[in-house]
């Protein structure tokens, strides 16, 4: 069986390592937070200035000054610390952080990653902090699904939308299956419900698999 | 007393601001969105200005009103594209406001730049992207950057939790965002804020913007705001 | 748990120095110097090490004592020439230690760049002097700069007023100067606290320098120290 | 009557505009923070991270985590910030602070700055943050003798010490005179005890005289 969105997160999740600085992109990614458990330690960063962000905020927590970088209502854990977005930035441009998870259009096999713009002409361009993000993290996993509604490869040989960063993806995980991508190109660390021989018929990319 | 001048009045603070100027808007969607005081460049009247902010404003308040009075000849943002910014859509596609997309972290750090005399510099930012299209490069070791330019704002309208009559500012939670680099790289910085206390009443270790970055500072009475927009 | 350790000695927290490394060492004369740290270096026998501090060391304590020590190949600093500065000053005349000047400025900027990822930048600092020579130079609305490039350590020393136990660190008064920069710049960053205090007790709207930055913690007793020297 | 230090200190601060951001260098200049009233408002800034300085610390006052930047200790007034090196750097680079009041080895007509090293082979070299201000300040007022202790003038053609920056300064400060530099040449402001004729023939400068 393919995985499910949750059960997704729940996979990206593990890959996370105890104490690591992370920062999950607007979206799907948000959804890995759930899967963390408190005891791990993983200390999440939100674009907007904060360290140790908590889960959403509900009912009476909410506040209009404390939000996500999707502008959703969050909390503050313990030990939090606020600062201002030069200082934010220069958090994540300067590598501090230790993974970051981010959606995509597309991932070519070398890394490369598209995820703020479809190229189509009467698109209003918007980028927020995708670039930087995906410059800036010691590890840039990326969480999608592995093909488009319509079936077309998302995983591809060279990335046909408009880049957010060139050769920044290191992992990617998809309801099929998850890749190592890189300048060795592709090598499948795990499939869902399919096999490599399945995926290899249906993606353009050469699929490398660890023997062991 | 410091240069500083603590104002009674929105339409005293925001006084002056003149047609064509650049002004930089703190705020990230309506947290720290300073309302009053573009409410009061809405009444002030000046046109054909440059606005600076991260986005381009939500619903029908704030960034979205002074868009919708025409005032706005463009937009200079990171992510103008959001749920409720139906405002700056509609314009933007009617070819009545232009736009400039600056990927977030370089905008801030280009208006850190214009504050702390950083006359340029090298970000890895955007390199390999249409953003980079016309832009000078660099392989510094091994990494491709892009040459960026400070972004200098005429005016910054800033929203902060309280200033003490030095226009020493603090913030609450992520409302500081966009305020404190802002504040430094405006010719004339003008800020709301929810209370001005004392000198003296403030932390020195925990003040944010020191009051040397501060012109104008108005008391604003507290406003409720959601996500849906302010009201 | 983040990935800061806080440990129970000096010689535990500077552990693994390598000979040759670079290491930044916070404070402005004896104002925030990490003298337990720097003790703890000289215990620990790393050498032919390349140190970048404001100074380069007062009377016989701190980086003066490291540098009596034989271990220091090359100080990088603004101003090591002050009324006690006797031990750099007589191994430097004996050539014993190599000495690099840089604007304290741009000392400060290139390790901040260092630490924010940014590949270079222009400073008109030290335009049309001495220091000028062999740099890259741009003019830039008229002005000339010199292109500095990041100034990176794989070690940071550093003495804060209190630390939670994620790292998160809060300065007093004018001993905070070099800390937040070093801690973004080094690989590791140690930092000794007079004060260790459980998550949530510091004001996160006060924290300094972010846990992020920081990967060792040590409790020292508080030392006193005037502008004499340590003791 | 020239001068002495006090009144020249003195005659400095009459020049400093109430509620002005101002910087004292180390040394001479220092001194000039006792001639500013309180109720004009200037608040001092100090290169290692403070904007509100107050006056030298004595007795139990002196904490030794609270020193200027010629490391004396001092003490804060209300309303004081404090902020790390690179912020404080920023802000003089920037060019906020409204005045700079440095000393000098020599200042050129046009307003070049020779004040950090006396060019001699053996001397350790030593900048601080002179550099930094030279260029940031708003205006960067000089306070020196107009001559040496041998009597050849501080007030020259174009330096012959290494320089601090070019083309910085706009007064020149002196126990003999007071003096605008600058692109135009040399303009005297004011002299003290002497005449613009006597000191035309001490200095190897053209001096230009306001008529009004």
């Amino acid at each position: 069986m393919s995985l499910t969105p949750d059960e997704l997160a729940a996979r990206v999740a593990r890959d996370i390592p105890a104490g690591a600085y992370v920062n999950l992109g607007i979206g799907q990614p948000t959804k890995v937070a759930d899967h963390l458990p408190a005891d791990l330690g993983v200390v999440l960063h939100t674009e907007n200035g904060m360290l140790g962000m908590g889960p959403a905020a509900t009912g009476d927590d909410v506040d209009p000054d404390l939000t996500n970088a999707g502008k959703v209502p969050v909390t503050e854990l313990p030990g939090a610390a606020y600062f201002h977005h030069a200082d934010s930035f220069a958090m994540m441009r300067g590598g501090h952080l230790d993974v970051c998870v981010l959606g995509a259009f597309q991932v070519s096999q070398h890394g490369d990653l598209a995820n703020w713009h479809t190229g189509a002409p009467d698109a209003i361009p918007a980028v927020g902090g995708a670039m930087d993000l995906a410059i800036g993290a010691k590890q840039v996993f990326v969480m999608m699904t592995l093909f488009t509604k319509s079936g077309e490869p998302k995983l591809v040989p060279s990335c046909g939308y408009p880049l957010t960063a060139v050769a920044c993806v290191s992992r990617v995980y998809t309801d099929h299956g998850v890749f190592a991508v890189g300048r060795d190109g592709v090598t499948v660390l795990e499939t869902f419900g399919t096999t490599v021989g399945e995926l290899s018929a249906r993606l353009d990319v050469e699929l490398t698999v660890l023997t062991r | 007393m410091s240069r500083t001048r603590v104002l009674d009045t929105v339409d005293e603070a925001v006084a002056g601001v003149e047609d064509g100027a650049t002004v930089l808007v703190g705020g990230f969607g309506l947290a720290g969105m300073p309302f009053d005081l573009i409410d009061g460049l809405i009444r002030q009247g000046a046109g054909d200005l440059t606005v600076v902010s991260n986005n381009a404003g939500n619903g029908d308040v704030g960034l979205a009103a002074l868009l919708r009075a025409g005032r706005v000849r463009k937009v200079v943002c990171s992510f103008p594209r959001q749920v409720d910014s139906y405002v700056f859509d509609e314009l933007y596609r009617a070819g009545k406001v232009e736009l400039g997309v600056v990927p977030q972290g370089n905008l801030a750090e280009r208006l850190r730049a214009a504050g702390a005399g950083i006359g340029a510099f090298y970000t890895p930012t955007g390199a390999g992207t249409p953003l980079a299209v016309g832009k000078e490069t660099r392989v510094i070791d091994g990494r491709e950057h892009l040459l960026e330019y400070p972004l200098k704002g005429d005016v910054a309208l800033i929203a902060a939790h309280r200033a003490d009559v030095l226009g020493n500012l603090v913030y609450r939670k992520t409302a500081r965002n966009f305020g404190p680099v802002m504040a430094t790289a405006a010719t004339t910085t003008i800020v709301q804020v929810g209370d001005v206390v004392p000198a003296g009443a403030l932390d020195p270790e925990a003040v944010v913007t020191p009051g040397i970055y501060v012109d104008r500072v108005v008391r604003v009475d507290a406003r409720r705001y959601t996500v849906e927009g302010a009201r």
